[in-house]
């Protein structure tokens, strides 16, 4: 439905206060009527029908549609006009003239629309039991793999032992990855520093403690002759007093039993 | 039958509901066209073999059902019935919601010109329409839209193959009170 | 495939569930015998064109059930779901678990000072830790270890590569220290 327009000159209010041209078919006209954009006196009516009789000549043809509605909103135009040209007091009324106008409008293109929709409704109830043989299913029951699928920072392991530790409010105990290089391992054994020992002592009788420790090359080694010379001393092997001078000293008394010095591997 | 035309039979059955073709795309790893292209194989192949399973593209989905040749026996095996034609009202107001979805129930109370409350309300438990979020306008109304359920049911493949008509752009009102619309659509059908 | 053949597939199909022999035999007019054949002739055909649907026969039931070969992406396309992240006390249990492995569920509960029953079995249906074993000592408690799923999960490649955890974060937070024993460590602090 093809719907005429109109021209024209400077009747629609824009924001300088300046007056614009309007373009557009008339319920536009009617709708920015009812918005206060455009003003009732500023509309030549017979400027529309002028251009409207124009619009039939170029069709070339009736459009009985186009004809009633335009009848209608002219003739309500004209109406409204003429209210207003006779008194100011009778605005309020032309207003409510012009509401009910929109409103009737707004009618039409619902009833038009609810027309259309008529189309689409005997297409769909001609359908209507096509499918309704189609039966769906249910949904078959998942097989469950709950196999993880998400990836995480080894760092979040710190921080969920960081949240107990924090929780229990006490010492946990280390894990045994904490004690490596310390105690775990025995990279020097304890065994072959003790025969060191042994053969240094045995040549020079006395020593040191403190020269025990000289040339140790590691923690690990320090650790070893530190443990030979309390377990040499637990086999009665070697003697270990303090001098007057504050200076322990380490002393030899006789051969460790083999066997036992084994164990300590 | 080549392994997609499996795999796919296998997400169909075990589906049950229409299964979206983008995300069969994305599990079997390959391109959404390879997929229509080996659902319609399937589907084709089912017709012409009259089996009792179909295939069916609704929209940008495939569902499987039951040969409708078989309705018969298969609703007196589940001890079922074929779901009722639709009445006049409620078939005015899907047709309202398939052609201006997603619309309030405002909207195509405004477009139909009577209270639609009821045919909503059952059309929604046919799982002809379905809710899809709200309008941004204040009372923040909730939107419909029709459904798979709906395709299927008229035997479309797509909306695009609703008949074309003119659609009008209508001054939505502030949210009607329906008082002075409340002439319900179902004499009787008391709130 | 003849008419018998479809209306089963149709039926067994629509119905999802295990279908009785004679309940099909009923409504389709004919012997149970012929059920069984035909459902027979179906499930043999299935098996052989390796199709992504089979039947089975349970006893004197038939089911249509999708093909376990098709199980993978049978499920990764009906999760709807993700399955959830680890909770933190999932994931505190774990911890326990990789530093402290072998360990028993009594010991981590001492650690954790928390019962942790539902996390083991949580940890256990993850494939995160596995039972490796059982302690000796009365009772014959169960020793859990971590699985290799764990060290993928965690970017791992050995448990040597365990973040180290630092003294300060076994001991007890600092603001949490007992008074007397903060000031001892600082020296001109006499209380």
């Amino acid at each position: 439905m093809e719907e005429p327009k109109y021209h024209l000159t400077a009747v629609v209010k824009s924001r300088a206060e300046n007056l614009e041209d309007f373009d557009g078919p008339l319920d536009i006209i009617l709708q920015l009527l009812s918005k206060n954009k455009i003003e009732i006196r500023d509309i030549q009516i017979s400027l529309i029908v002028e251009q409207y009789l124009a619009y039939l000549e170029a069709r070339k043809r009736m459009d009985l549609d186009i004809a009633s509605e335009f009848v209608t909103m002219a003739s309500h135009l004209i109406y409204i006009k003429s209210k207003m040209l006779l008194s100011a007091a009778d605005q309020q009324e032309a207003l409510s003239e012009m509401e009910l106008l929109m409103k009737s409008l707004e009618e039409r293109k619902c009833k038009h629309a609810l027309e259309q929709i008529q189309i689409g409704k005997t297409y769909l109830a001609a359908r209507n039991e096509i499918g309704l043989g189609l039966f769906p299913k249910q949904p078959e029951p998942l097989r469950k793999d709950e196999r993880y699928r998400y990836q995480h920072d080894a760092r979040d392991l710190l921080k969920a032992f960081a949240m107990i530790a924090a929780r229990s409010e006490k010492l946990l105990p280390p894990p045994v990855s904490s004690f490596e290089g310390i105690v775990g391992k025995e990279p020097f054994p304890v065994t072959k520093k003790a025969a060191q020992l042994l053969k240094s002592l045995v040549s020079r009788g006395v020593q040191k403690f403190r020269e025990m420790f000289r040339g140790n090359r590691s923690r690990s080694e320090l650790v070893a002759t530190f443990l030979a010379v309390l377990e040499l001393c637990k086999l009665k092997s070697v003697f270990v007093e303090q001098a007057e001078s504050g200076e322990q000293t380490v002393t030899f008394l006789k051969m460790p039993d083999e066997t036992k010095m084994e164990e300590q591997t | 039958m080549n392994e997609l035309e499996r795999a796919i039979e296998a997400i169909l059955f075990a589906a049950g509901d229409p299964v979206d073709t983008a995300r069969m795309a994305t599990v079997l790893d390959c391109d959404p066209d390879e997929i229509h292209k080996a659902a319609q194989v399937l589907s084709d192949q089912m017709a012409f073999d009259r089996r009792g399973i179909r295939i069916v593209r609704l929209g940008e989905q495939y569902q499987m059902c039951s040969s409708s040749e078989m309705a018969d026996v298969v609703t007196k095996t589940l001890e079922t019935r074929k779901p009722p034609k639709l009445s006049s009202s409620l078939l005015e107001t899907l047709t309202v919601v398939a052609y201006y979805q997603p619309v309030t129930k405002t909207y195509l109370e405004q477009i139909r010109g009577v209270d639609s409350g009821y045919s909503v309300s059952s059309l929604l438990n046919r799982h002809l329409i379905e809710e899809c979020g709200r309008l941004n306008v204040p009372g923040r109304p909730i939107l419909y839209r029709t459904t798979p359920d709906f395709l299927r049911t008229f035997g479309l493949h797509s909306l695009d193959e609703l008949p074309e008509i003119e659609r009008m752009s209508l001054e939505t009102p502030p949210e009607q009170v329906p008082e002075q619309l409340a002439v319900d659509d179902l004499p009787g059908a008391a709130p």
